[in-house]
């Protein structure tokens, strides 16, 4: 338990020694802390079906995670803060940035990289090209090339297969592309919607790390998880979601008072 | 489902007397109107069960059928050969045109079912115009001058016609036929299980099979009905017109105009194909004499069949039973506003 | 050949894609009324595996028997009237269709009525706890709901043998209950299940023995224990990960 | 609606079947022009028809047979049942050959002024009849003029697209180099959207002394161009339908001039002239007048078939609406004919292979001139100009 | 016996004639492979190209060579239009995303089609130009036709310009990005409505401006454009769907057979011959006669 705790406050030292590695992961952008991604009263579905019935949450330092039954509104809510699903009602703001309205291509300009669930790499294109890719909204070619340097560092292993096709690599080679891709836009907040499924207990692990590598460069990650166990333990704090509605939210700490709650949405 | 009520629940009274008014109408069509009438009457009865046909294979089992169009061709030559080459009467004809199509739609379907989506599509369309090109060339369907009937034959079945082979008849084989293949859709694919294996295999074909669906079979069993269906039209459609030739009977055209029907209509719906049908068909019969004679029908069709895409993908099936109300209308023209940011 | 007590059992069987092996001679068998868990790399095969046994890729070597009898090749709707079921990994519930029709579109040889057939989709919806919307469509249902639905539909077969691919991924802990207890449950009235899973909690629930796969290979068999403490399997597969830590770090 | 015979009406009603609208629009525009010429004339200058003392005049009904027989066949069946005295045909003869079942069934005369395949003859309707002679015959006859020119030719190669009208061209072009013992190096049909250069090529390999081509216009465009392209020259092209109309020219452009075709009438062809108009000159000038273009054979049959109505039922002498009866005794009337009109004598065969087609016009050969107009080269005795024989190369023009 | 000469002008048809194809096959693979549009308006964008050939190279001294920079602008603004209109009703959650498409292209065709039948006429235009007329005879090898021989090179070029914004630039990658997977594009900041749109303006362009090219050699008629839709989806077919190298090797096989077909077999059955190609590769390799195409399910 205290070892999870200290993860917590690993985050806290990597934004202590901000300055050094803001300036070799990301110099152009970055200055202070990271912005808070923040949604207010947000109400959002597909057709005349409402999904999310006013849901207000902030990001935190670290890692958010998002718990909730299948069907309760994760990856929705998590589309609305990227852009994919339209919002109905309610703001999404990202420091003083409103981004209730904005499309999908422009929030990742303000410095937000999703991944979506699968990974979504673009298999038919080079592991080198998903990288560049990932730095679409970039002109600086210094900047990407700094930025890449830093992904294969990260990532040491994709530096022998830059060239190869991405559906040639193993699954958690997969997940380090994306994981890179999304780095190379520069982003200070990222949106993981369920990283682990699917993929082998070892690859489970790796995925894990390299969220807390990401939180170890000061960056803050949203979580959606259902491998609950895992994310707990890296989790900073604690959205619980169903029916659309947040049903909890708290550090984790406070959850373990919830027995209904963890009975009820958790199973644990 | 948005909240305006159906159009079809909307009419007063029972609906029973709505269509008992519409069966008599029918009966009594060609006797109301004449015969010009009549031929308008089994021209649009003839297209409806065409679209229908389509409508089995391309709507209910989701199989995009670019060729379909020359089974109603095989069709009519088979009935064509059968009573000019041959000398038979039309029932051999008819009889010959079901047992062409059947064979060889089954043997087009063993290899050609593999293919889905837009490949299975240009694969029957090619192998349609395969047919055409050689109907162009071989002897026994008269090449390039195509086939001449014999006329006036007052027997059917080697009975006497009392009223000869006019249009009036025609319009009752035609009205009979209609109504028989909309019968075999409503059961078959409405009614019984068998509808629901071909919509099962149309969402999802592996997890169709894995749950006993022989879906090769069902797949054949769809397309050669639908098919054999078309090939009963082409061969009545050969009898009646007295002249066929190639460019006509088997032109692609054809199959546009039963795709485009059963789509205007509504796919994989019972009623949509009559809806489709009519709109379509009477649209182009009786453009000259909206329009004079102009051509100007054919961009009005081309904007009529984008525009219903774009705004009714449900058809007009979707319309009346209230699916698409002004509010999707509206909805739909804003995201399509938003796809033109283009800068 | 194989003795009473086996429902399945494949031998040496083997299929290629291009150059890879995805799966290299595998022969396993599996008794009747056990549950079977096959876990493994990802890539390693096992979702080849089910596709070989269940008849949607030809092997190019080796051979399967269900219940005694040779059904090397055989079509997956003739198998699936044989009683052997299975789910694929990614759902695929019949998005067009109702829940009902959805059930209703599986194909039996037992020559039951109309009537039977839709009082059986009854009991197992019923069963599942999803017949209060076995008139929705099924596009509209949650994916929880769409892999209660795939279980069902596969019970509608009567059969002998279920396989089941990754039913927990993606699914959350309490719904994994349910799920679970429902395999328990049908495992307790006599149907053999074999199960792919990541979730090693899963795993451990229910597995009475555990094959690994590793590169296309049967490398492991065993129950869970037994196996989880391999070697092999631990560098392979498990990687640092205590798969027996279940304290909830809260 | 309401059923055959119509009510009372003192106008002869002439229901015309025609394409306009679809692929045969054009062809059906030029059928249109010559029967509405006809019915504007003779409504004008004579106010009609003169039946017993009073006059009648003609109204000519249309429906639009869409290019397609089916649709063909409706337009008949609409005109048959709106009450129309006769019908006159349709433009292609796909169309005509789903119509005149139609006017068999329905006991109605039908005559034709633009159809010329021999199929129709063939089939022996009774009710049908056309004015243009078949096909089979033009052919033949504008390719036995040509074959006389000097130098005389020794070989031809004749080509021709694969459609019930063409392959009639074509095989009649054959059949009279045959006859003439002119050696046929190559006969060969290809569906209308082949490419040409191949064709050309084994055109050229075979080196003939002419080319003969069946088609319509746009496959004669696409081998011009492709002759041109790979400086194909025998001594000459003949080709029908067609290359005297505009059409042709547009499409040919620069490869227009030279080409040799066939005709059965041209403005500027001698004919004595009669009933309605006096001279083939005076028949283009009243037609050019009325639509502002030169009025080419097709046009000019379909206006002679009106004439030949207007003769007969002179004769019949019975005011509108005709009753069956006579309809019948006027097909009596139009087999025993024989009017003298601006596009020649019109009588129509009875029994054979061309039965009910006028097969006594005259044959004309044509060639285009420099600036594209026709001059008539043969037979010798309707021959207005000398032909440009052998054709100039295609870089020496 | 074969004919040395006739045989090697034959080649050269062939060949000239599939660098026709080419010119209509590269945008319409390209289409496919980017848009997954199986466009049945290719072959009225070729007459539509044809026609404003006819038209407009009047006032530029009867030169159609002249109309193609106007040509390229027009199309490529028009297909950048129209683009959007076939994103809509592709995707969304319609049923038969795939048929709406072919559909709604189908709807277009019809629509162009008609309009120029309405505006111009059925009769077929003469697309003047007096740079590109007669042929180069080669001796020992037979005559290259001017025209033939300009739009065969500018199929290749057109390709190879594609090839290149395709794989070596930015631009390219993009497309390639959003052809793999819309959504997962634009969350790497990719504006997809753009690129799309410039991906099918692209293609348009490059097919009016083949349709100039084919007026020239041809004409310019309302009914063309039917004969090469049909040939557009031979090319891809042969290809392999979405494949654009294989555009190449198609149009050699499809020339080469039309020509030896029409003179060594029978002109009557090149048709039958070129159709039945098609069905037969389908079925035996659906992804091209290269096996690299996209095996779209
Ligand atoms: N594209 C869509 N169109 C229509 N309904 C959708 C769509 N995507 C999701 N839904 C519905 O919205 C609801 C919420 O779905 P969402 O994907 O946000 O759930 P989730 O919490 O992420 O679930 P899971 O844990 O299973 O991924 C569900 O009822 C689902 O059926
Ligand atoms: N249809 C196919 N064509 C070509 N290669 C395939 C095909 N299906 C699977 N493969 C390959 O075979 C190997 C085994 O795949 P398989 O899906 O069986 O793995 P798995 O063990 O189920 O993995 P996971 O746990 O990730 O689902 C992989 O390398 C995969 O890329
Ligand atoms: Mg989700
Ligand atoms: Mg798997």
């Amino acid at each position: 338990m205290s070892d999870v705790t200290g993860g917590g406050s690993g985050a806290d030292d990597a934004a202590d020694s901000d300055d050094a590695a803001g300036a070799d992961f990301d110099g152009a952008q970055r200055t202070g802390d990271v912005p808070t991604l923040s949604a207010t009263d947000v109400e959002a579905g597909y057709d005349q079906h409402q999904v999310l019935h006013g849901i207000t949450f902030e990001s935190r330092d670290g890692v958010t995670c998002i718990f909730g039954p299948n069907g309760s509104g994760k990856s929705t809510f998590l589309k609305t803060m990227n852009g994919i699903v339209p919002v109905w009602d309610g703001t999404i703001t990202y420091g003083d940035v409103d981004l209730t309205d904005e499309k999908p291509e422009d929030i990742v300009t303000h410095g937000i990289a999703t991944l979506p669930q699968g990974g979504g790499i673009f298999a038919s294109l080079s592991v080198e090209e998903n990288l560049n890719v990932g730095a679409f909204t970039v002109d600086d070619a210094d900047a990407i090339a700094e930025r890449k340097a830093e992904v294969l560092e990260v990532f040491p292993a994709l530096e022998d297969k830059l060239d190869q096709k991405a559906r040639e690599l193993s699954g958690g080679q997969q997940m380090m592309v994306s994981l890179g891709r999304a780095m190379m836009t520069g982003a200070d907040t990222f949106l993981l919607d369920e990283p682990s499924a699917g993929l082998a207990p070892r690859l489970v692990d790796d995925a894990f790390g390299l969220i807390e590598r990401l939180v170890d460069r000061g960056a803050q990650v949203i979580l959606i998880e259902q491998n609950v166990r895992a994310a707990l333990r890296l989790a900073d704090y604690v959205y619980i979601l169903a029916e659309g509605e947040v049903q909890f939210h708290g550090p984790p700490e406070d959850l373990s008072e919830e027995d209904e709650l963890m009975e009820l949405y958790l199973g644990l | 489902m948005s909240g305006s009520a159906p159009v079809l629940d909307r009419l007063p009274g029972d609906r029973r007397y709505w269509f008992l008014a519409l069966g008599v109408l029918l009966l009594a069509w060609p006797f109301l109107f004449g015969s010009f009438w009549a031929r308008i009457g089994l021209g649009a009865l003839m297209w409806i069960g065409l679209a229908q046909s389509w409508n089995m294979i391309g709507g209910y089992a989701g199989y995009l059928d670019f060729g379909h169009g020359a089974y109603f061709g095989i069709g009519g030559f088979a009935a064509g050969i059968a009573m000019v080459q041959f000398g038979y009467p039309f029932v051999v004809g008819f009889a010959l045109a079901i047992v062409v199509a059947a064979v060889l739609a089954y043997l087009v379907a063993v290899p050609t079912l593999r293919l889905t989506g837009a490949y299975f599509a240009i694969a029957t369309w090619a192998l349609a115009e395969s047919i055409k090109q050689a109907a162009l060339i071989l002897e026994i369907t008269g090449g390039t001058f195509g086939l001449s009937l014999p006329r006036s034959p007052d027997t059917f079945i080697g009975i006497a016609v009392p009223f000869a082979i006019s249009e009036t008849f025609f319009y009752y084989v035609m009205l009979l036929l209609c109504a028989a293949t909309m019968l075999v859709t409503y059961v078959l694919f409405e009614r019984h299980e068998f509808g629901y294996r071909v919509k099962a295999l149309r969402d999802d074909q592996d997890a169709a099979e894995s749950l006993g669906i022989d879906t090769t079979r069902v797949k054949r069993q769809v397309y050669v009905l639908s098919c054999v269906v078309a090939a009963v039209f082409g061969s009545v459609y050969a009898w009646y017109i007295v002249f066929i030739h190639p460019n006509d009977i088997l032109a692609p055209i054809v199959t546009d105009r039963m795709v485009i029907m059963a789509l205007l209509g509504g796919l994989g719906t019972l009623t949509g194909p009559i809806f489709g049908g009519l709109l379509v068909f009477l649209l182009q019969r009786l453009s000259s004499v909206f329009l004079g004679s102009s051509t100007f029908y054919l961009p009005l069709i081309g904007t009529l069949i984008m525009i219903t895409v774009l705004f009714a993908p449900s058809g007009i099936i979707g319309i009346l039973r209230g699916e698409i109300g002004r509010d999707d209308v509206r909805k739909n023209l804003k995201e399509l506003g938003e796809k033109f940011d283009l800068l | 050949m194989s003795d009473g007590d086996t429902i399945l059992k494949t031998t040496d069987l083997t299929k290629r894609f291009g150059a890879l092996t995805a799966n290299d001679e595998i022969s396993l068998a599996v008794e009747r009324g056990e549950i079977r868990g096959i876990i493994g790399p990802n890539g390693s095969g096992k979702t080849t595996f089910f596709n070989t046994v269940t008849g949607f890729y030809e092997p190019d070597g080796g051979s399967v028997h269900f219940n005694g009898e040779e059904v090397t090749g055989w079509e997956p709707h003739r198998l699936a009237r044989r009683g052997l079921g299975r789910t694929f990994q990614i759902v695929s519930p019949f998005k067009n269709m109702t829940v009902r029709q959805n059930m209703l579109a599986v194909q039996t040889d037992d020559g039951r009525s109309r009537e039977e057939k839709r009082e059986r989709v009854g009991e197992i919806l019923e069963f599942l706890e999803i017949d209060h919307i076995a008139d929705n469509e099924a596009r509209g249902m949650s994916g929880g709901q769409q892999k209660l639905l795939e279980l069902g539909r596969v019970l509608m077969l009567d059969p002998e043998l279920v396989m089941l691919d990754e039913p927990a991924a993606g699914v959350n802990p309490a719904l994994e209950e349910r799920i679970m207890d429902h395999i328990h449950e049908l495992n307790d009235e006599g149907t053999t299940f074999v199960v792919i899973e990541h979730d090693m909690h899963v795993m451990k629930t229910l597995a009475d023995t555990v094959s690994v796969f590793d590169s296309g290979r049967h490398i492991a068999q065993g129950d869970f224990e037994e196996v989880s403490q391999n070697e092999d399997v631990r560098k392979a597969y498990l990687g640092g990960t205590t798969a027996e830590d279940d304290e909830v770090p809260v | 609606a309401g059923l055959g015979g119509g009510p009372e009406r003192d106008t002869f009603l002439l229901g015309a079947v025609t394409s306009l609208s679809g692929d045969l629009r054009f062809g059906g525009g030029v059928t249109q022009r010559g029967y509405d010429m006809w019915a504007d004339t003779i409504n004008r200058e004579q106010g009609g028809i003169e039946i017993g003392g009073d006059t009648y005049e003609v109204e000519v009904e249309y429906a639009d047979a869409q290019s397609n027989p089916s649709a063909g066949a409706d337009a008949a069946s609409q005109m048959i049942n709106d009450g129309a005295d006769a019908l006159l045909g349709p433009y292609s003869s796909n169309v005509t050959l789903s119509v005149c079942p139609i006017a068999e069934q329905n006991s109605i005369p039908h005559i034709t002024g633009s159809a010329e395949s021999p199929q129709i003859w063939q089939e022996g309707y009774e009710y049908s009849f056309g004015t243009i002679p078949t096909v089979s015959i033009i052919g033949n006859e504008a390719t036995s003029a040509l074959l006389n020119l000097e130098p005389q030719p020794e070989s031809v190669y004749v080509t021709g697209v694969n459609e019930p009208f063409s392959e009639a061209t074509a095989v009649s072009m054959r059949t009279a180099a045959e006859d003439a013992g002119v050696t046929v190096e190559n006969y060969e049909l290809f569906p209308r959207d082949t490419d040409y250069t191949n064709v050309v090529s084994a055109a050229q390999n075979a080196d003939p002394d002419l080319h003969l081509h069946g088609g319509h216009i746009g496959s004669h465009v696409d081998l011009v161009s492709a002759a041109s392209q790979l400086g194909y020259t025998p001594n000459g092209f003949l080709m029908h339908y067609g290359v005297n109309t505009g059409s042709y020219k547009e499409g040919a452009g620069a490869q227009a001039p030279y080409t040799f075709g066939a005709t059965v009438w041209i403005p500027s062809v001698d004919r004595s002239g009669g009933v309605l108009f006096d001279s083939p000159q005076a028949y283009a000038d009243a037609a050019e007048a009325a639509y502002g273009s030169a009025p080419d054979y097709t046009q000019a049959g379909s206006t002679a078939a009106g004439i030949v109505y207007q003769e007969a039922l002179k004769e019949l002498n019975a005011a509108p609406p005709l009753s069956q009866d006579d309809k019948d005794e006027l097909i009596g009337i139009l087999e025993e004919i024989e009017v003298n009109t601006f596009y020649g004598n019109v009588t129509f065969e009875v029994g054979g292979e061309y039965h009910h087609n006028n097969i006594n016009t005259q044959t004309l050969l044509i060639q285009l001139g420099e600036d594209g107009s026709p001059t008539i080269v043969g037979p010798e005795d309707a021959a207005t100009g000398e032909p440009n024989y052998p054709v100039p190369a295609w870089d020496e023009r | 016996m074969v004919d040395i000469g006739l045989f090697t002008q034959i080649v050269i048809n062939g060949l000239l004639l599939g660098g026709i194809y080419v010119t209509i096959g590269v945008g319409f693979s390209l289409a496919f492979g980017v848009l997954e549009v199986v466009d049945f308006a290719v072959g009225e964008y070729v007459m539509v190209g044809a026609f404003m050939g006819a038209v407009l190279a009047p006032l530029f001294g009867a030169e159609g060579v002249f109309v193609i920079p106007i040509v390229l602008v027009v199309f490529f603004a028009v297909g950048a239009l129209i683009q959007p209109l076939i994103h809509h009703v592709t995707t969304g959650d319609r049923p038969h995303p795939l048929l709406m498409g072919l559909v709604f292209t189908f709807g277009l065709a019809t629509f162009l089609r008609g309009s120029v039948l309405t505006i111009f006429g059925p009769n077929s235009q003469d697309v003047p130009s007096s740079l590109l007329t007669g042929g180069i005879e080669v001796p020992g090898l037979g005559t290259f036709p001017v025209v033939r021989t300009v739009t065969a090179v500018f199929g290749v070029t057109g390709l190879a310009v594609f090839m290149y914004y395709l794989y070596r630039t930015r631009g390219g990658m993009a497309i390639r990005a959003i052809a793999e997977d819309r959504t997962n594009a634009r969350l790497m900041g990719i504006n997809i409505n753009r690129y799309q749109s410039i991906a099918y303006g692209a293609y348009a362009a490059l097919t009016g401006s083949a349709g100039v090219f084919i007026g020239m050699t041809f004409n310019a008629s309302p009914g063309m454009g039917l004969q090469y839709t049909a040939f557009a989806f031979f090319m891809v077919v042969l290809a392999g769907m979405g494949y654009l190298p294989g555009v190449i090797v198609a149009g050699i096989v499809l020339g080469l057979t039309q020509s030896f077909t029409a003179v060594y077999i029978s002109g009557n059955a090149v048709l039958l011959v070129l159709f039945a190609i098609i069905y037969v590769v389908l079925l035996v390799s659906p992804a091209g006669i290269l096996g690299k195409g996209e095996w779209a399910t």
